[in-house]
């Protein structure tokens, strides 16, 4: 059997962009939810300040919502079992997951990302800073989402639990990324900060990884 | 090599049948001429619902279309899952042929279901639950004395 | 040796001989650690008398670390022997682990009120501290939220095993971000200069705290190796 | 004795350090009453099981 891990990246991506509907509630949810944000301060010049903290909170709460998508309906029409059934490895099931999931948040929020930039009233250098950000963090956030999911897949009610479960681990890279910003305009850590988004990446990938493995042989018991 | 059925099929609701079964085919690694894949879809009579959705099919058309993938590989082994739940008398009959067929083709089936085949030459196996393994399971007591 | 305890049941015996041993020598040393405490140590130069609430603020704070590296030691054991005793124990330490955790925090608060001046800073260390305390939670969630109490413990040893990662932070954060907004205070420890009449109370209050732990664990254990019994009793009863 | 005295009269942060006393006691022993209540509990339950079981 000539197995291909990049097959898989390459199925992943068909279905999803199939599925065309999550992309489109992403980006509408994502829209709508930093407008709550703007309309709760009331008062342009806070969130000026906030803009940051605002996006990635927002841009969290998306990415959890969406990675429960992509794993419980594999899960539950019985593919994941297939697949693994098939001698994929649980390792590239998962990465090839995230690449897609990650191609999936990426093509929207280029699109958001000048809706942003007129919401917040920033200016383009703050800009610039925030779209680095994301293409360094939001790896290792869908990796984090992905393993969330799968804590969460065999569950029947109480599905609010992942949440609570893998939250912390995303305290790191919420310190890292929006501090980033203002060191960034300091031109003093500008490399330093980057540096440790792209070294928070490589901890959460072997760690996701190990983890996904050990959950997903126990999910077929 | 071999294929392997799970219980639940697995499809997806928002592809049609055709996209589906060339998404597994492409998965496995293995190409098939257009009018051959329309054969193998004539075994079921699943030609005309080639452009449907799989989420408007029906259960028992669906258990087909996933049954339509042991047609289109080339494989020794199957490996089924309950594969008649949900299926018509007709289509049992069908199910049965195929596999007979894949018999006398010199291949081998694996299948767990809770109808009796009566094919010829199959060797039964009935699982009961072993008591003293599942209670194991849960805990790592030896024995019922040992509890007490 | 450690084999020979493996089956839940020996352990069990082992359990109800140790129990009210650990449980006396817990109360006789708390009750000597609290002389010690108020009676027999001076009040600290530049703290004043607040620094009475290390003695019981340090010994939470150690076993809050020690507790969910016991966890993390049995998760390992279980996903790599799928022994049911590591199972029992890293189940049965999660809620200690949690109480230890938050009793560190409401006493380093209150200590932190008089000494700071504010009930909360957000430093590195009591971040790192409450996200352990958020860790322990998830892991009393999961161990409750499946049905089928194996898959639980699978889980909830894969959730400490990742959880592992915050343990040197809050060991060495004081170290690495020590110059952001940390006051003197928990690396003061470190540096030998420090009496031995304060050392004596916190020394007895930590073998205290320990003999606590270890009677809670075993009252805990027992009562895991009882419900897993009972499950296997139901179990039998509904196949025959 | 001289430095519970002092401790008492100076009055400063008696209060802080009595009330991180008492909370830190109570949250253990807390979690020790409840894990004994609870090991009680489960050990009727066993007992009346076997009962049951001999019965039979």
């Amino acid at each position: 059997m000539n197995l291909d891990f990049f097959k898989l990246v390459k199925r992943e991506i068909k279905i999803m962009l199939k599925n065309f509907s999550i992309i489109y509630s992403f980006s509408t949810f994502f829209v709508v939810a930093s407008l709550i944000f703007v309309f709760s301060v009331n008062d342009i010049s806070y969130v000026k300040v906030f803009y940051k903290s605002i996006v990635w909170i927002v841009l969290i709460f998306s990415i959890m919502l969406v990675s429960e998508n992509f794993l419980n309906e594999d899960f539950n029409d019985g593919s994941l079992k297939e697949l693994q059934f098939l001698g994929f490895s649980e390792e590239s099931i998962m990465v090839s997951k995230s690449i897609a999931m990650w191609i999936m948040i990426m093509i929207p929020m280029l699109f958001l990302m000048p809706l942003v930039f007129i919401f917040f009233q920033i200016t383009l250098y703050e800009l610039k800073g925030l779209v680095i950000n994301l293409f360094l963090a939001t790896p290792s956030l869908t990796l984090i989402s992905i393993l969330s999911s799968l804590f969460s897949v065999q569950l029947k009610r109480n599905k609010i639990i992942q949440f609570v479960i893998i939250l912390p681990f995303f305290i790191p890279m919420i310190i890292f990324t929006t501090s980033t910003g203002t060191l960034f305009e300091s031109h003093n850590l500008k490399e330093n900060q980057f540096l440790i988004l792209i070294g928070i990446f490589f901890i959460t990938l072997p760690v996701c990884l190990i983890a996904g493995r050990l959950i997903m042989r126990e999910i077929n018991k | 090599m071999f294929t392997y059925l799970p219980h639940k099929d697995s499809l997806k609701d928002y592809l049609t049948v055709e996209e589906n079964l060339l998404n597994w085919l492409e998965l496995i690694g293995s190409k098939i001429q257009k009018e051959k894949f329309f054969n193998h879809l004539k075994f079921f009579k699943l030609n005309d619902l080639r452009n449907n959705l799989i989420g408007n099919l029906s259960q028992g058309q669906r258990k087909k279309v996933s049954l339509t993938k042991l047609l289109l590989t080339k494989c020794n082994l199957w490996i089924l899952d309950e594969p008649f739940n949900s299926l018509d008398v007709d289509s049992i009959k069908k199910t049965k042929k195929m596999i007979c067929s894949h018999k006398a083709n010199g291949g081998s089936v694996i299948l767990a279901s809770h109808i009796n085949l009566n094919i010829e030459g199959s060797k039964r196996m009935f699982i009961k639950s072993p008591k003293q393994k599942i209670s194991n399971k849960i805990a790592n007591f030896d024995t019922w004395d040992n509890i007490k | 040796m450690i084999f020979s305890l493996a089956n839940p049941l020996r352990f069990q015996r082992l359990i109800e001989k140790i129990e009210p041993i650990t449980l006396n020598i817990a109360i006789i040393l708390l009750l000597i650690g609290l002389f010690f405490c108020f009676f027999g140590s001076p009040p600290d130069y530049l703290q004043g008398e607040t620094v009475r609430i290390m003695y019981i603020h340090v010994p939470c704070a150690w076993f809050s670390l020690m507790i969910y590296s016991i966890i993390a030691l049995c998760s390992i054991f279980s996903i790599v022997f799928k022994h049911t005793l590591a199972d029992l124990i890293s189940r049965s330490c999660a809620p200690i682990g949690a109480c230890f955790t938050l009793a560190t925090l409401l006493s380093g608060s209150i200590w932190g009120k008089p000494t700071w001046g504010t009930w909360w800073v957000w430093d590195a260390r009591l971040t790192s501290e409450l996200v352990l305390l958020v860790i322990y939670l998830g892991l009393i969630i999961i161990n409750n939220a499946y049905e089928d109490k194996s898959k639980a413990d699978r889980y909830s040893s894969i959730l400490a095993i990742i959880g592992i990662i915050n343990l040197p932070i809050i060991k060495w954060s004081v170290d690495w971000w020590s110059t952001l907004h940390q006051p003197a205070s928990i690396s003061k420890f470190s540096s030998p200069s420090i009496d031995s009449s304060m050392l004596l109370p916190l020394f007895i209050m930590t073998f205290s705290f320990l003999f606590f732990f270890i009677s809670i664990l075993l009252v805990r254990v027992r009562g895991e190796i009882i419900q897993r019994k009972i499950e296997v009793i139901r179990f039998n009863r509904m196949v025959s | 004795m001289n430095y519970f005295l002092n401790f008492v009269n100076s009055g400063d942060h008696f209060s802080y350090v009595l009330s991180s006393y008492l909370i830190v006691f109570s949250i253990i022993f807390l979690i020790f009453i409840l894990s004994n209540s609870k090991t009680k509990k489960l050990e009727k339950e066993f007992v009346n099981l076997i009962k049951n079981e001999e019965k039979k």
